[in-house]
């Protein structure tokens, strides 16, 4: 019972959804559960909430390492999530302005570090180590060159090369890695299905 | 040579002669002037019926003010007006009636009239049409052969995996790595992160994160080495929980596992960043883990990680994002590898078969592809238009 | 008030910058304060888009067709809560079966589809023949060739020896090519984020230009 | 050699300073340097250029599924296709999918509206955010209307002029939609694959990369990538703004990054010869 039914229902479950795909009349079989899932989602995110807070408490509990700053976490999510149901999640309100003061500087921001991680990456790793490092660091060269328009305008051709980088070997080795990609996708979905991988349920491989 | 040539040609072409006859069998015969035409629609699952037409040659477009399409219920006199189109108009899709959805199985007739600017007006020939339901989807047959047939291949080598495990499985630097890993932070007697992809459980990705995660942990609740998996989604860690709960388990340590290790940080991809990038430079892991799907995060997580001094062990299907681990990161598994990687580590000769089986995948698709390119060159589409 | 909106953005702004030179108070204070307020607004997200509409609602007008349909979902969500309670924690395992087995369904024939038909399918081109320009097929055959080799690489059965081993390396080099254009092609958008941040704190907070 | 030893065990932090600098100084003393157009930004100048000689042109149908991270790479690009679209009369509907998506969208269209003059529910409309994006995409392919009963600023939405013959993808010239992440391959699944619609997409420079086998595959009507692709577009139509403007930032930060892995890797060969000598 605890184990056999989870595996019974995950297989079941799966065999129905492959035959869906291959019968219109059961189209709308996949629209309903796709809908079940975000509302449970909805559902599940209130454990996710729980984890969240008691790892804070815990910390605070315990004077952790910088626990001060759990106060500062536990006050957010209880400002924004009063402010919404509250007074609403439209334009205008407290909670779309929390949103725009607070999270998009912060979002965009963080995003914006990756300008200055990219150079130091390149600058850590592209190192003509070996062939393949070699063809990767020319890749990435000449790529960058003929990106911008200075390089277009400096090295003539380059944006040409560049393009046909990107549209022919790069395109190749995208579709070697997608149609890859699909197969272990394809073999670990079955494998799940089948109950053969069932570390959730059971732990380690069998 | 040449002579060589026309057989090949020949011969495919007579193995391919069932299919041409039925393109004639389905080819529908034109007659009326408007050549209008009510036909189920297509792939749904009934209540609709598709309307189309086209006007009579010798009539100028221009002229016309509109198009009224009517619609004889079975039993009633008069028609019901569905509706005034454009002139430029060439079809319709009538899916509802009183009843909101078109019965099935029931004869419907339809009749379009143009009505001119000067007034004056023309009618169409009636023409009859039936919605119902498709239980089987044409054009999806090739991909339900393919469904099939690679189902079908992967279960074979499992299969015979079973009886015969002494086959061949190449080694992976990436797979030792992962071991040296976790001992390596024993060793040092720090923690070891572990961050299974910033997508939802729908992920395949995800699945195998959490395959290679159950490996790690149980391995971790041997050396009783701490480990950290902050989580993006909920319902993730909530699977999450439960693997690294089981591997302790397993090993005989249940009480040695810490709810609060594996926890829920946020939805937001870049708040969550931040959040992991602190416990990268706070509790600096001795090794972490990215595995699974992840997007523009990739390099932000693999660079702040670089700086700590921890070994890096990386592994995506995301196509995008593969460049930043192989650059930033010490170890990568490449695509495929990912998934691969699960099987591996387990050394179960079940998994290893499906291993095999993907093998044999591969092995088909490239002879598809050559197959297909070289009846391509031949002259002979059939193959490309089926995929 | 627009002023605010500048003042304290450029505030964040500079706190998270400020990581770059090494973690510190700031850094710790715009975190800590990113992942309460953007948890918040999930919960807002899926409150307002998902539980009220499809469950609170139904159960308020009391449509029994809506009930109907709120029903499943309300029990699988549920069902995860079991976790709390020692005895009856495994119940949890059949939601989550529940949702591997819709995933993983769901995905099987839409790989097959996507991600194996289609790119076979678009690898099929002229390879020879007249009336094709010279330059176009020494392209397909380029990506002809990569498509295999890359594929090729990914043998898990067999040693990287001898031809095999030939063109499986050749593969890696596509990959490697691949990846390298790839991350010379990023670097555009990334430095475009970060333009980005310096027009706002040049532009809108200092008003330099 | 002492250099060159100061460059192998250089300090990130200095290049994130030198990042910084090489970015922040253009603003200041703009180059201005020519821009070449790429194919696949030309398809859909071009497309929209095609439509405007029509009669009655169909609209064309953006979904901006994109949040405040994608703004400085994604907003340039969605200013300048609308500003194609409204100079030359084209109808246009615009929606988004991302939870974050409306307020960057309306910003960006009322500004563009507003330089135009042009009339909302009848030269353009604004339907918000579709809830569930996938089965939104659906949702269009069989009545747009149902999908959105409103527009987003709570017009009936039979009340909109525009929208009288707008149904389904059927009516609509394309479908432009502009992601940082692979939502453009959800369009293509569900509303090309089902539905029959015509897809362009406009997405971040990483996400650039990913799209062309859809290019190549013929999947995808055009592809504008990053914020080049945005100046690209920018220049087509003459109207250059912030994306043309950051170009000069981008081209020094290039040369910046190519400069530093060129010294990084003259420093590990000279150091590595000298220790081979010892």
């Amino acid at each position: 019972m605890k184990q056999k039914l989870p595996l019974t229902i995950c297989f079941i479950m799966g065999v129905v959804m492959i035959i869906q795909y291959f019968v219109p009349a059961l189209n709308s079989l996949y629209d309903t559960i796709r809908f079940w899932l975000l509302v449970v989602s909805g559902f599940v995110l209130c454990l996710g909430i729980y984890s969240l807070v008691r790892v804070h408490i815990l910390k605070i509990r315990r004077k952790a390492p910088s626990w001060g700053y759990s106060y500062v976490t536990i006050a957010g999510l209880v400002w924004m999530s009063l402010v919404g149901f509250i007074w609403g999640k439209e334009e205008g309100t407290i909670f779309m302005n929390t949103f725009f003061l607070i999270q998009v500087p912060i979002q965009s921001t963080m995003f914006s570090l990756l300008a200055f991680f990219i150079a130091s990456a390149a600058f850590r790793a592209f190192r003509m180590k070996n062939l393949e490092a070699g063809l990767l660091l020319i890749a990435a060269i000449i790529v960058m060159i003929g990106q911008v328009p200075v390089g277009a305008s400096f090295i003539p051709g380059i944006a040409d090369l560049k393009e046909w980088i990107l549209n022919y070997p790069n395109l190749a080795a995208k579709r070697g890695i997608v149609i890859g990609v699909g197969l272990g996708m394809l073999s670990t979905a079955l494998k799940i299905i089948l109950g053969i991988e069932r570390s959730y349920l059971s732990g380690g491989g069998k | 040579m040449v002579t060589i040539y026309r057989e090949i040609r020949f011969l495919t072409f007579l193995f391919f002669v069932p299919f041409f006859f039925s393109g004639i069998l389905f080819a529908q015969d034109i007659s009326s002037s408007f050549n209008l035409k009510a036909v189920d629609k297509p792939i749904d699952d009934g209540g609709a019926i598709e309307i189309s037409w086209s006007l009579p040659k010798d009539i100028n477009i221009e002229e016309i003010e509109k198009l009224e399409l009517y619609r004889f219920d079975p039993g009633a006199a008069e028609p019901v007006k569905l509706g005034d189109l454009k002139p430029k108009q060439q079809k319709f899709t009538d899916e509802s009636s009183d009843e909101r959805k078109l019965r099935n199985k029931t004869p419907y007739i339809y009749q379009l009239k143009a009505i001119f600017k000067d007034g004056s007006q023309i009618t169409s020939e009636k023409v009859e049409g039936i919605s119902k339901i498709q239980w089987f989807e044409k054009r999806k047959f090739v991909i339900f052969i393919g469904t099939v047939l690679s189902i079908g291949l992967i279960l074979y080598c499992i299969y015979k995996a079973k009886t015969d495990s002494n086959f061949f499985i190449r080694r992976m630097v990436v797979i030792d790595a992962i071991e040296e890993g976790v001992g390596r932070a024993t060793e040092m007697g720090k923690p070891i992160l572990f961050v299974s992809g910033t997508s939802t459980i729908n992920d395949v990705a995800t699945i195998a994160a959490i395959n290679i995660l159950s490996h790690v942990a149980k391995k971790c609740a041997e050396y009783g080495t701490r480990l950290i998996v902050p989580n993006k989604d909920s319902i993730v860690m909530t699977v999450q929980q439960e693997v690294v709960k089981e591997a302790y388990t397993s090993v005989g340590k249940p009480d040695a596992f810490r709810e609060e290790d594996v926890f829920y940080i946020t939805d937001d991809q870049m708040a969550y960043v931040a959040a992991v990038d602190g416990i990268m430079v706070r509790e600096k892991p001795a090794t972490n883990f990215f595995l699974g799907m992840f997007y523009a995060e990739s390099l932000i997580l693999a660079e702040t990680g670089a700086s700590t001094g921890a070994i890096q062990i990386a592994g995506t299907d995301a196509v995008t994002q593969l460049p930043f681990f192989i650059t930033a990161c010490d170890y990568t598994l490449i695509g495929e590898e990912l998934y691969a990687a699960s099987a591996y580590m387990s050394r179960e000769p079940l998994l290893l078969g499906s291993l095999k089986g993907q093998d044999y995948l591969k092995f088909l698709i490239m002879i598809a592809i050559l197959l297909g390119a070289i009846l391509y060159n031949l002259g002979f589409t059939f193959l490309k238009d089926w995929l | 008030m627009d002023v605010l909106f500048v003042w304290v953005g450029a505030f964040f702004t500079i706190c998270i910058f400020s990581f770059l030179y090494k973690d510190n108070p700031f850094y710790k204070f715009a975190e800590h304060l990113a992942v309460g307020v953007s948890c918040g607004y999930y919960v807002n997200i899926y409150f307002w888009n998902f539980i009220k509409p499809f469950v609170i609602d139904p159960f308020k007008t009391g449509d029994p067709k809506s009930i109907a349909l709120a029903i499943p979902p309300l029990i699988l969500g549920l069902l995860f809560f079991t976790r709390f309670s020692p005895k009856y924690g495994w119940m949890s395992r059949w939601s989550m079966a529940f949702l591997l087995g819709f995933g993983n369904g769901v995905a099987i024939p839409r790989i097959i589809d996507q991600r194996l038909f289609v790119q076979a399918k678009a690898t099929m081109f002229s390879l020879w023949g007249s009336g094709i320009g010279f330059w176009t097929l020494i392209n397909n055959w380029i990506i002809f060739i990569g498509v295999l080799a890359t594929l090729i690489y990914f043998f898990f059965s067999r040693e990287h020896k001898g031809s095999f081993g030939v063109v499986a390396r050749i593969g890696i080099i596509f990959i490697m090519v691949g990846f390298g254009a790839s991350f010379g092609y990023t670097v555009m958008g990334r430095v475009s984020l970060l333009i980005g941040r310096v027009d706002f704190l040049l532009r809108d907070w200092l008003h330099l230009i | 050699m002492k250099f060159f030893e100061f460059i192998q065990n250089l300090d990130r932090r200095w290049v994130f300073l030198l990042i910084l600098i090489v970015v922040t100084v253009p603003f200041f003393m703009p180059l201005s340097l020519p821009i070449e157009i790429t194919p696949s930004v030309k398809h859909i100048y071009d497309r929209v250029e095609e439509m405007s000689l029509q009669n009655n042109p169909k609209p064309i149908l953006i979904s901006a599924d994109f949040g405040p991270e994608a703004i400085p790479e994604l907003n340039p690009m969605l200013m300048a296709l609308l500003r194609h679209c409204m100079s030359k009369k084209i109808p246009v509907i615009t929606m988004t999918l991302h939870p974050a998506g409306p307020g960057i969208l309306e910003r960006a269209v009322a500004m563009v509206a507003d330089e135009y003059n042009a009339e909302k529910g009848k030269d353009y409309v604004s339907l918000g955010f579709g809830v569930g994006s996938i089965i939104m995409m659906l949702q269009i392919g069989e009545d747009i209307k149902e999908g959105f009963p409103n527009d987003y600023y709570g017009n009936d939405i039979n009340d909109l002029p525009l929208m009288d013959d707008v149904k389904n993808y059927d009516d609509m010239e394309f479908v432009f939609c502009m992601a940082g992440s692979g939502l453009y391959e959800a369009w293509i699944t569900y509303a090309k694959s089902q539905y029959n619609a015509t897809i362009a997409t406009g997405v971040t420079g990483t996400m650039a990369t990913d799209a062309y086998p859809f290019l190549q595959s013929g999947q995808l009507l055009g592809l504008i990538g990053g914020l080049k692709g945005a100046a690209e577009y920018e220049t087509l139509i003459d109207q250059k703004d912030a994306a043309y403007r950051g170009m000069d930032s981008q081209s020094a930060s290039h040369i910046l990054i190519i400069i530093l892995v060129i010294l990084g890797n003259i420093a590990s060969f000279v150091l590595k010869e000298k220790k081979e000598n010892k």
